[in-house]
Formats: C-alpha cells, structure tokens, sequence
C-alpha cells in the first residue's frame, strides 16, 4: 500500500502544487487522480517515485519511507507511463520495452525475449519490434509505453495522463486493455487523468483533487456519483450524474419476461395465445435474434413484414452489461421495453422500463444498506 | 585565363606532386592541424555543451562565451600569439580553437536542451542513472545536431588552417599565401580548390558518419 | 609612438578611422548579403528542389579562404574595400539563407492557412506574415553574419592595407610592438559583441510579440 | 584608367606605394614627405605586398610613385639579365620598363638581398664574412633556407642560387620578406640560411653572417623610385631626385635602425632627416 | 445555402480524401461534419473557401459556382477558424481581429473599433487588446479567432475542429457561446469535429463522414440518435445512444404531481392529509427549495431532521430541461422520483421515473408521426 501523509509540495517560485494530501493508495487496485488542469495531479503522482520531493510531509510504500531507498531503486520497482509515451526515438520498439531489465542487469536475450512476451499481452503484434517509435500510430505507441512499465514486473505503476493524446476511440480500447492487464496483472496502478468518465470507468477509487492541490473527495466512483461531497466535486461530475452511475448497478437480478418473444415464423395459434402477454410482441428470425416490436394485432401469422416492426433500440446483455444499458435500450425504443440478449445475440428476454426503474431504486436501497452497514461498524 | 584553367595548370604540373611544397606533403600537414584543432576543439566544447545542456545551467555565460569566441578575429589571434608566443604551432592552435569551440559548444548545448523532454522523463522514470540518461538517452537523440556543430567547426577550422601558412607553417594555405606574394594564380587558385575539396571531404564524411551513427529512429523523426 | 591608441603613420588612419572602417568594411557587405538572401531564399521555400544545389554552392564558396578570394578579386578590383568585401558578402549567403529558409518554413501551418483563408494573396502572406514571423531567425543569422564579418575584416591586411584594424597587427609584428596586436584584437572583439548586442536588442524592439524569457543565445 | 582600381591616383593627388616591409615604407615616407614638401598632394598606399603586386599596380594606375631597387626590379622584369655596372642596369631597366613608366636617378643607397647564416650555422661550418654563398655548395643539402614566399620563386632567389651557384637546399621556408619571422626564424634556427637585407640592424645585433655574393647574383640594389610618366610633375620629378642624391647606404642604415632597433615612426624618421638634409 | 455537388478530391499522391460527396448545407443554421481521424473533413472545408480545389464536381454557393468569383474575394466572405485559432502572433489581438476589415480597405481606426466591439460579442474582456497571442489562454485564443472570423460580418464560418485543443470545461463554455453568437447573428456555419457530442450539441445539421470521403449519414441530430443508418454510424455514436436522445426530447409535457410536496414546518394536519397522496413526500425549505424525500411516516410535524432525508438528486426545469435531465434525476434518486424546480431552484413538483418512461414512449410516437408524414408529404 501507499500511503500519502500529509504532503505538501511547494514549488521554488512560491506555488503550492499540493496542499496537505493524504491519500491511502491500496495494493492491486486502480486508484485515479483527477482534477481540473494545475490542481497537482502530476505534482503528486511523481512525488510517489521521487521525480518531485515534498516540501513537507511523506510518503510510505508498505509502510517503509519512500527516502529510505536509493531512489534509482525505487524507481525501477515502479513503472511509468507518460502521455505520448516518452519512448525513447533512437531505440526500436523491442529495446524500449527491453530498456529497464537491461537496466536491472537482464541479458540482452532474457530482456527481448521479456519484451516481446510483453508486446503480445499489450496487444501489439510482434512484427512491430523491429520498428522504430516514428512508425507507429500514437494508440500503439501508448501500448508500448504500457508495456516498457511492465518490463521489470514492478508492482506499482504510475500513469500520468497516458491515454489523453489519442482519438476517442482508441482510447476506449485502450482503457478497456488496461482493465484487462490489472485483471490479469493486478498492479497497484495510480492513475491520473483529468477525464472524469475515464477516472469513473477505470477507478476502483477515485480522489477528486481541486485547484491549489487539496482533496475535494476520495471515494469509489459509485460513491463520487451518488454523494458528491461538495458543489465543485458535483460540478466537475456533470449533468449525467444518474445515469452514469447506473453503470455499477448490475443487471443480473432483472427479471426478464419471455412471454412478450414470438418467432417470425410463429403459426396463429401461437400468435393469439401471446397476445394478451404484453402490449407489444417482439420478433424474432430463425435464430431468435430480435428483429423488432409489433403490437399483437399487426402480426399475421407466418408472414412477418419487416419493415413495419418497430426500432428494438440496442440490446443488452444481462449480468454483463450494466442497468445503464438496460435503460438505454428501453428509452431508446418507442415501445419502452428493453431487449435482453445472450451473448451470442439471440434474444433472451424483454424488460419494461418500469421494471427497470424498480430494479434501479432497489439497487439504491442495497448501497444505502451497504452504506448504513459501513456506517454502523 | 579562367579560374579553371588555372586550377588545370596547377594540377598537370608535376613539379606540384612531389617534395616538401608537394601537394600530398601540404594536404597532410593541413590535414594534420586540421586534425588536431578539432580534436582539442571537441575535448573542450563537446564535455562542456553536454554538461550544460543536461542540466541546464549556464546558458547564459555559454552564449557569451561563444560570441566572445567567433567575434574574436582568428587571423589577429595568430599574429598576436606569433607575437607572443613566436614561431611553431601552438600559435596557429589557438586560433582554431577559439574558432571551432563556439559552434560545438553552442550546438551541443542546443542540442541536447532541445531533446524532447518525455522521453528523458521517461527514463528518470524508469530509474536510469543520471549519467546513463545523458548518454543512452540525450546524447543519441541529439546526435544529428551535435555532429552538425561539429561538422560546422570541421568546415571552418578547413577553411581557415590556411592562416598556418602566414606563421610558415604548412598546410594548404601555404599555396595561397606564396602565390600572392609570387602572383602566381595558379598556386592560388590550386590551394583553395584543394581547400574547398577537403571541406567538401568533410562533410561527406560527417554525412557518413551521421548514416552510421545516428539510429534511423532519430533520423526519420527528426527532419521528416 | 607607444601608448595604446597610438598608430604608426603607414596605417594612414587613427584608430577611430579604423573602427569606422572595420565597421563599414564588415556591416556593408553582410547588408548585401542579406539584400541577396531574401528573394534567393524566398526561391528556396518556393521551389524545395533548389534549396539543396543553393546550400552547397554557398557551403563551397564558405570554404575557400578569403585570401584566395582576395588574391583573384584583386585583378578585378584593386587594392579596395571591395575586394575585402565581396567574400565577406558571400560567406554571409551560407548563414543567412538557411536562416530564412527556416525561419519562412517555421511559420506555423495554421497561422498560414489562417492567413490564407482571409483572403491574403501570396505577396501580402508573405510581407505580412511569413517575414516578420521570420524575423528572430534572420536576425539569429545576422547575429552570426555579423559576428564572423567583422572578425574576417583582418584577414585583408594581407593585400596591403586592406584589413582596417587588421592593419595594426602588421605593424605590431614590423615595429615590434605587441600592445598593437592585443588592441587589434580586443578591439575587433568588443566590435564583434556590441554588434551582436545590438542586434539582440533589434531583435528585442523588433518582436514584442515574442514570449519574453531568458535571453536567447 | 580602370575605374574600379580604388586607387587614388586621380587629378592632382600622388600615391606613393610601398611594399611590406619596413624599409619600403621607410623609402615611401621619405620620397612622400619630399614631394609634400614641394606642395604636392600625397596619398600613401603603404605595405602593399610584394613587387609582383606593386608592379602592377604602378602599372594600371593605382600607384604614381614607388621606391624600388633596381636589381631586384630588372630581376623582376628578366631573369636572365646579369649587368655588371649600374649603366648596364640601368639600360636593361629601361629595356624592359613599361611604356607607361620611367625610373628617375638612382640613389647611392643599396640594401641588397643577401645569403645570410646565422650564428650557429656559421660556427659550425666555420663561415665568416668572408665566406661566400658558393662555399655552402657541400652542405646546402643540410640546411634550410627561409625567405619571403616571392624568393621562392625569384631569379634573386631559390632559382639563381641554383642556377648562378648551383646550391640545392634542403627545403625552403617561407616566411617574409626581412621581417620579424625570418629574424625569429633565424634565431630560433628553424631555418639556417635566410634573405636578410644588407641594411637590416640586426645582422650585427644577432651576430648573422652575410656572405658574399662573388657572382653578383643580387646585382645593384640602388634605391630608385619608379614612377608613372607625366604623373609627376617637374618639381616632383627635381625633388625625387635630390632626395635619390643625399640618400646613401650608411643614411639608410642609420635610418632603418631608428626604425627597426629603435621602433620610431617612419613618417617621423623620414620628415626629420629631410630636415637635416635640408629637403624638407 | 451551400451546395456541395458530387465533388471528388484526389490528392497528388493518390489519396482520395473526398468521395463523390453530395451535401446540401441550409442557411443560417450550424452544419456539422464529422468522422473518424483522415475521413475527409478538412479537406471538405476547405474545398468551400477553395483553399483546396476539387478534382471533380463543383461547389455552389448561393446557386453559383464558387469558382466564378475571385479566390480572394470569396475567402474575405467566409471567416475561418481553427484549431489553436491560427492567430498572427505578432500582431495584437486588437489588430488580429482587425485583419480583414483592413483588407477590405476599411480604415486603421474603423477596423480597430470594430475589433473592439467584436471582441465584446465572444465574451473577451477588451483590456486584452493590446496583448499578444502568446499572452492568452487556449481558450481566449479560441475566442480571439472566432471574433477574426467574424470581424467581416461574413455570411458563412467555417470551423475546423475549432475547440480540440481547450480543456473540457472552457470547450464546453466556447460551444455555448457559439450556440448565443449564432443565435444572435445567425451565420452559416460549417462546422468539423471529430468528437460525436460536440457534433450533436452544436449541429442543426451533422453530415457524418466515414474513412475515405464517404458519406454515411445526413441528418439532423436526433434522427441520427434514433435511426443510425448503419452499424458505422451506429458505433461511431457510441453506447448512449437512447439516453442522449433524450436530450431532444422536451420535458415541457411532462406532468408535475404538487401533492407530494411538504414544507418543512407543515403542521400534523397538513402532513397525516399529504400521508397517503405518494410512497415519499419531499420536503422542502421556507422559501419552497427541496431539501430532501422521506417516507410519510417517519416525518414529525415541525421538525425536520435533514440527517434523515433521502437524496432527492439533481433536479430538472421543466421546460428548459430535456427528458434526459429529467430521467437522470429521477434514476439519482433512490426513491426514483425526478424534482422540477423553476428557474430560481424552488421544487414546483415531481414526477416519478414511471411517468417520465410515458413520456418518453409519447415523444418517440410524435417524432414517427412526424417522420411518417415527412414520409407522406
Ligand atoms: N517545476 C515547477 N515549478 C513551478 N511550478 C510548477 C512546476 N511544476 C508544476 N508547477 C505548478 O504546480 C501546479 C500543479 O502542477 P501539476 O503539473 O501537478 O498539475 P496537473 O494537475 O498535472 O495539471 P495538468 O492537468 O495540466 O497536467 C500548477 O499550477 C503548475 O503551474
Ligand atoms: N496535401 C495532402 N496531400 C496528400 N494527402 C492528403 C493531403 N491532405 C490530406 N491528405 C489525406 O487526405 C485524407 C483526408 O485528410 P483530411 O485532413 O481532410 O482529414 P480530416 O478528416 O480532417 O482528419 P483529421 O480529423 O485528422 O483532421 C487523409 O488520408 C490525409 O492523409
Ligand atoms: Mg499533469
Ligand atoms: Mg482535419
């Protein structure tokens, strides 16, 4: 664990970058820094490896003084990634991977061979090693960063701001990578961003700093979401607060109704029993893949006229997907029904909005359970 | 006569082939001093530039320095030092030197301040000594710009090891200086071909090495 | 005859007519120099494919000696200020026109297209925008130019004369008197540096646009 | 004219030119300061360089007046020349003169190029000033040889002694013409043998060793200035002249040492002896 | 009205950056094109102010061939605004924005207070005239280069990706001016963006543009969210698609329910007649503010411990506020009640998730009704 104990970082022409943080860091979890730009993200993430020292205070990693040891050391049990990578121009992919087990003493072989273990699990095609950083695209480059941090398996990993250079959708798919990495990996990963969606989908905690460098909040993200502590913390949330937040509420426990699915080829009987089951029937081909919403009375049996069903939105999929997508599925068809999916996308069941409402509010009521728990020990 | 057909008398002469005023005896005594000052020149500028540029200090007292040294006149340097110093070739290095310090010095220092600073942060990051930062990191970024300084100073200190001869010393200039005092062209115009083609050698040379030397991730990226 | 300031008549100048024409000798030809450079490197940014051919004729030239110069211009011109000058103003071409091709190129893109969408023709962009953005790298050019002409200026002692405070370090080796030399010397060292430092204030007063930190080399 | 000459020689103004070395614009001052004297208009072109320059500049117009010694300028003109008496120099002078130029009287000063070897050279081979150049035909292979760069390839120089002496040096060092590298030069022994003027004070002070010139290779070496026809006037022309007939070897001895040993100004030297003279 | 007609644009190395596009851009409304990174969107720009020529097709503005007027002149009618704004860093800001009044010949003093009074339209304090570019923030910067575009009062803007180098928050304040300054001068405007929110937030119109100049979609925001026109267009708007809709969907209609509303000083009688009028009632301050939901019976006439009230989340203006504004208060909630407040934040009623979902089914009914006559017509 890391523990930041009231530290102070006053840089020489007089600015105080952080005021009197304290922050417990803990093992095998992402911990995001977030804030508006200047509140000391960076300030504090680099007082963690020593590349900035505190004015006053100090830092514990497992409860031994990060001072005690050489700060080369330190270093080198930390990886660190930067925006644009920092990769070193003059070296290929493989060698920047390779540069601190080469460091720590590694053979040549052992460290490439070590590098290019690592390209796979980044996700990096190895006919890459040979090239050199120019080549690549910024979202590979970051992946490489990524993987000359994890070279030397160092338990800790800093991130300051490392996704923040590149298009939207790269970013995703990287975010998504390094949730897969710390699945796999489970590092201690302190991460900044000054994106409060990535802070929100990558935390596992999540310390809202505010300008001046003091901590507005530190909380899990789904605590941040529900109870912003003060008026900047609910500012620099945003508008979506809710919905956002429905994003933890899992979908599993919805209770999803079959009656309402009728195949496309489904004979009259079937029809006329299911028309009493729900308001709207939902189509499905051969497969049972939805195809979209009828009301009862438009079905003809045997003779589906596809383009007169209505929009089925976007389904979800139950225990993986979150009541967010739920919901979004239901407000996004005109009948108000959300379609629940497999995962190979056949239709598994349909859930109204109302029930989805009220799996919501009985999720509130577990957090506050929860809460209240916590609360009473 | 035209200045090639100058150049032309000179080179069939074969009288200009052999002995001490020989051309292969000058263009190695120019080669020598001009071997010598670069080196001296580089044993200052190159340490002190990529000190300065590694840590960041001392811009300001580098940038004096260095327009003190190219305002300094090289051929008054020389007399004075002759002056001093008397005949030999301790007069004529000084010279060079002061000439070929500033651009290696300067360049060097740009150099390596202006090598992008992530990645060096990266390798503080990643625990690198500070030493193993400078010369596994900063100096091959900024190899390109540092062999350029150097091939300025290698062109200049070419072109003016001519002076050389107005002390009687060797080297190509020595063609120059007596075909004036002899009115004779074809020696001047002999020398400074000799001249321009050494520093045209040079560059060449500092173009190979560059091929050689800077890693073809610096060079891409670099000028595009 | 001894003290410090004191010339010996052969000069024919006192050391103030010196300094006044070490200063012409070295400043006009750097002037032409940089009148050359313009359109030659304003061609240069125009058409890439001549800035390298343009780059190695100006390195070539800058490699031979003034001396050789002199000696060849001699026949042509005399035993004058031109003779002295002309190379001065050829060594000048190799700082100068990579100094404004680059300072042209570095023009950032957008603030071309900005330009460019205004409606600007191409002799407006370029009187407006690309020179005056070019501006602190010409006049880090000249700053060099400058500098080395008025060190080269000596050299034109050696055809009679002709090298204006370089004169006196003939007559300090003639009449034996070193304090020639070291007055020659430092003069035309302080010259080259209050040159320089008046150019950084040009630069100064020139660019006010220009973030003002440190001092630029 | 050449326009672009630069020179000064137009309409009323006389430039007297001289060559770089201290002597010559010693002559230059004196003949300068004598023409001044006459109220005429002078320009000064001093330590131009060798007499190759300077001849052609008289030549073009860039110069009016110039002192020169007449052996080494009929070398200059015809190598092969070997007059024996100042009339037969003279005419082969004349012979070969521009059109365009004229030789006024020539003085009774002479300051000859010399073979000269210094202290230790002449110990060791036991030369002395009544050795002559053609006693260093066996050893020559040892020595090297220092001059200005013109002696290199001068019929007063490398090549006469090759051809009149039939001496082959070990190499040849150019340094200049009498000045202070060949003094250095000497002294320091980079070279052994040098081209030092017979009128320069330090052959004493340094104890150099002229040698003697049996076959006449350095010739006359009257002062004489050589001048532009119809660019001086008469009174110019009657003032050279006297100056040519007061000025002696041992006055321009005794004037080069105040210059050289006792570092006074030429221009000084020259309007103070022109006084004594009564010229000035 | 511009009106791109089947231009192609070949670059000289063979690049095809724009692909038979056909795009028909309404007057006095904010065009926005928008696509993935190399798809074509500066290169479309561009082609209108002829800054790059089209190597087939032709551009009609007002119905006339662009390439009938002089280059120039036709640029000096469009303002153009960019990334890092493209300001001259050596002219002030007064004197930047002056620049095409000047070129059109207006006189020093006339361009000057015309920059002045511009500058006040963007909302820059005009004791920055005097400055210089490298003096300002990114987003004053911004603002600088919108007031130079519109310095000549042109009819048409072209904007490429003008806000992707300011931070989050200040972006969003230069959309929201752009959204006023439109309002009040309703300028044409052709707007580039990669990002899909700033697109739906800004465009009246969003050409959706894929790799290879190709156009995907055309249509106005909401339609896009509702009828993706195929999978490309349908990933490039990302997960949200149903919720973000709602954004178009007014809550003017939505029906406020009063009776839940107590004050806190309500005495016994007040409150045992409200008991039975919701499951919660919500609370709220002498000046009619919510403070908070509880269950009727756990309140007490006349006092009021706030400690025990239950969030009642981020409240809605009816009328100002979309549906999405709503349901995101409604789904913050644990009692899954939205709150409407008036503009000065007094709580005018509430409304429950399940009427809020009504709602929204009859939204999507009108907008089928309207796409069925638009169909019809
Ligand atoms: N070396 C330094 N000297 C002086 N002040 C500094 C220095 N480094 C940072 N600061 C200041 O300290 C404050 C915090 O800087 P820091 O880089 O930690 O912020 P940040 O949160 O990382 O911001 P951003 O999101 O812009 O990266 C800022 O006001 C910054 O200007
Ligand atoms: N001058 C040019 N020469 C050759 N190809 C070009 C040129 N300009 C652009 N391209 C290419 O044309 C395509 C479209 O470029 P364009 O700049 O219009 O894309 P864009 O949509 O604006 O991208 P971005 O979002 O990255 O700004 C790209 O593949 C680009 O590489
Ligand atoms: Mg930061
Ligand atoms: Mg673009």
């Amino acid at each position: 664990m890391i523990r930041i104990d009231a530290v102070t970082k006053r840089y020489p022409d007089g600015t105080v970058a952080v005021d009197r943080l304290s922050l417990e860091i803990p093992d095998r979890a992402i911990t995001v820094l977030v804030g508006p730009s200047g509140c000391g993200k960076t300030t504090t993430l680099r007082m963690i490896n020593r590349m900035v020292e505190p004015t006053e205070g100090s830092i514990l990693l497992d409860g031994q003084d990060i001072r005690q040891q050489p700060v080369n050391t330190l270093r080198r049990s930390m990886g660190y990634v930067i925006q644009n990578a920092g990769l070193f121009p003059h070296r290929t992919i493989l060698d920047n991977i390779a540069t601190v087990p080469r460091l720590l003493g590694r053979s040549r072989r052992q460290a490439r061979d070590r590098a290019a273990e690592l390209m796979e699990r980044v996700g990096l095609d190895t006919a890459l090693a040979k090239r050199y950083p120019y080549q690549l695209s910024g979202g590979q480059q970051q992946r490489v960063g990524v993987a000359r941090a994890l070279a030397a398996d160092p338990p800790v990993l800093l991130m300051d701001e490392p996704f923040s250079a590149v298009d939207p959708v790269v970013r995703k798919q990287l975010q998504d990578e390094l949730l897969r990495i710390q699945e796999e990996l489970g590092k201690t990963i302190v991460f900044v961003t000054h994106d409060i969606d990535e802070a929100i989908k990558l935390g596992t905690r999540v310390a809202v700093l505010r300008t001046g460098g003091r901590l507005a909040q530190y909380a899990a993200p789904a605590e941040l979401l529900s109870a912003p502590a003060d008026a900047f913390v609910e500012d620099f949330l945003g508008a979506d607060r809710g919905i956002r937040r429905l994003s933890f509420f899992p979908s599993a426990g919805l209770e999803l109704q079959t009656a309402p699915l009728v195949p496309a080829d489904a004979d009259a009987g079937t029809l006329a029993a299911r028309a009493t089951a729900a308001p709207y029937l939902l189509v499905t081909d051969p497969d049972g893949r939805p195809l979209g919403w009828s009301e009862p009375g438009r079905l003809t049996a045997g003779a589906v006229d596809r383009e007169r069903l209505l929009d089925y939105g976007r389904p979800f999929v139950p225990g993986t997907d979150s009541l967010r997508a739920a919901l979004d599925g239901a407000v996004l068809s005109p009948t108000g029904w959300a379609v629940a999916v497999d995962g190979e996308g056949r239709a598994v069941g349909v859930v109204s909005q109302q029930v989805i409402g009220e799996a919501i509010r009985a999720a509130h009521g577990r957090v506050a359970e929860r809460a209240g728990e916590a609360a009473g020990r | 006569m035209n200045v090639l057909d100058f150049a032309r008398a000179f080179f069939v002469d074969s009288a200009h082939w052999h002995g001490y005023d020989g051309i292969p005896t000058r263009f190695a005594e120019h080669i020598g001093y001009c071997l010598e000052a670069l080196a001296i020149a580089a044993a200052i500028g190159l340490p002190v530039g990529l000190l300065t540029g590694h840590t960041g200090r001392g811009g300001n007292a580098l940038a004096f320095l260095a327009t003190a040294g190219r305002a300094l006149p090289s051929f008054g340097l020389l007399v004075l030092m002759f002056i001093w110093i008397g005949l030999g070739l301790l007069p004529v290095m000084i010279p060079l030197v002061v000439l070929a310090v500033p651009p290696i010095l300067v360049t060097t220092y740009e150099a390596v301040r202006s090598v992008d600073p992530s990645p060096v942060d990266a390798a503080r990051g990643m625990g690198m000594p500070e030493a193993r930062v400078l010369f596994q990191v900063e100096v091959p970024v900024a190899l390109p710009l540092i062999l350029s300084g150097l091939r300025t100073a290698a062109v200049q200190i070419v072109s003016t090891a001519t002076i050389a001869a107005y002390v009687s010393l060797g080297g190509l200039g020595r063609y120059i200086i007596d075909g004036l005092y002899q009115k004779d062209y074809e020696k001047v115009v002999g020398g400074a071909t000799l001249v321009a083609g050494l520093a045209l050698v040079t560059l060449a040379l500092f173009w190979a090495v560059s091929r050689l030397a800077v890693s073809p991730g610096v060079r891409r990226s670099g000028r595009g | 005859m001894s003290g410090f300031f004191d010339l010996p008549s052969d000069l024919g100048q006192s050391w103030l007519g010196l300094v006044g024409l070490h200063l012409r000798e070295a400043l006009l030809p750097v002037l032409a120099g940089l009148l050359v450079s313009l359109p030659v490197a304003q061609l240069c940014v125009r058409f890439r494919w001549i800035y390298p051919p343009v780059l190695g004729i100006a390195t070539v030239l800058y490699a031979i000696p003034s001396l050789a110069f002199f000696v060849v211009l001699i026949d042509y011109f005399g035993q004058s200020e031109t003779t002295v000058m002309i190379p001065l103003a050829l060594y000048s071409l190799v700082v100068l026109v990579p100094a404004i091709v680059d300072g042209v190129r570095s023009v950032p893109p957008e603030t071309l297209a900005a330009a460019q969408a205004m409606g600007f023709g191409a002799v407006r962009r370029y009187f407006q925008v690309q020179l005056p953005l070019a501006v602190p790298a010409i006049i880090a050019g000249l700053r060099v130019a400058t500098v080395s002409s008025i060190s080269l200026v000596s050299v034109g002692m050696l055809i009679g004369n002709q090298g204006a405070l370089g004169n006196m370090l003939y007559a300090a080796q003639t009449y034996g008197r070193p304090a020639l030399a070291v007055n020659a010397v430092l003069t035309i060292g302080v010259l080259g540096m209050l040159a320089d430092a008046a150019l950084v204030l040009l630069r100064f007063l020139l660019t006010p646009w220009m973030p003002r930190k440190g001092a630029g080399r | 004219d050449n326009p672009l000459t630069g020179g000064k020689a137009d309409g009323d103004s006389v430039v007297v030119g001289s060559n770089n070395f201290p002597e010559s614009t010693l002559l230059a001052d004196i003949y300068g300061e004598a023409l001044k004297a006459k109220g005429i208009k002078v320009t000064y072109k001093p330590n131009i360089g060798s007499r190759e320059t300077t001849y052609g500049l008289i030549k073009n117009g860039s110069l009016t007046v110039m002192p020169e010694f007449n052996g080494a300028l009929l070398a200059h003109l015809d190598k092969k020349a070997t007059p024996k008496t100042l009339e037969e120099t003279q005419d082969a002078i004349n012979a070969k003169l521009d059109s365009r130029l004229t030789l006024l009287d020539p003085a009774p000063a002479q300051s000859k190029d010399s073979v000269t070897v210094n202290a230790a050279t002449a110990e060791k081979y036991h030369l002395t000033d009544k050795s002559s150049i053609a006693d260093l035909k066996d050893i020559a292979g040892d020595l090297v040889i220092g001059g200005s760069p013109e002696f290199q390839a001068r019929q007063q120089g490398l090549e006469g002694l090759k051809s009149v002496y039939g001496l082959e040096f070990k190499s040849f060092k150019a340094l200049d013409t009498g000045g202070p590298l060949t003094l250095a030069a000497l002294k320091k022994n980079a070279v052994q043998v040098a081209d030092v003027f017979t009128t320069d004070p330090n052959i004493t002070k340094e104890k150099f060793v002229v040698l003697q010139d049996p076959k006449n290779l350095f010739g006359f070496q009257n002062v004489q200035p050589l001048v532009r026809k119809g660019a001086l006037p008469e009174k110019g022309v009657d003032a050279l002249n006297a100056v040519s007939a007061k000025l002696d070897t041992k006055t321009l001895l005794e004037l080069d040492t105040q210059v050289q040993a006792e570092k006074k100004d030429p221009l000084d030297v020259a309007r103070a002896w022109l006084k004594s003279a009564g010229l000035g």
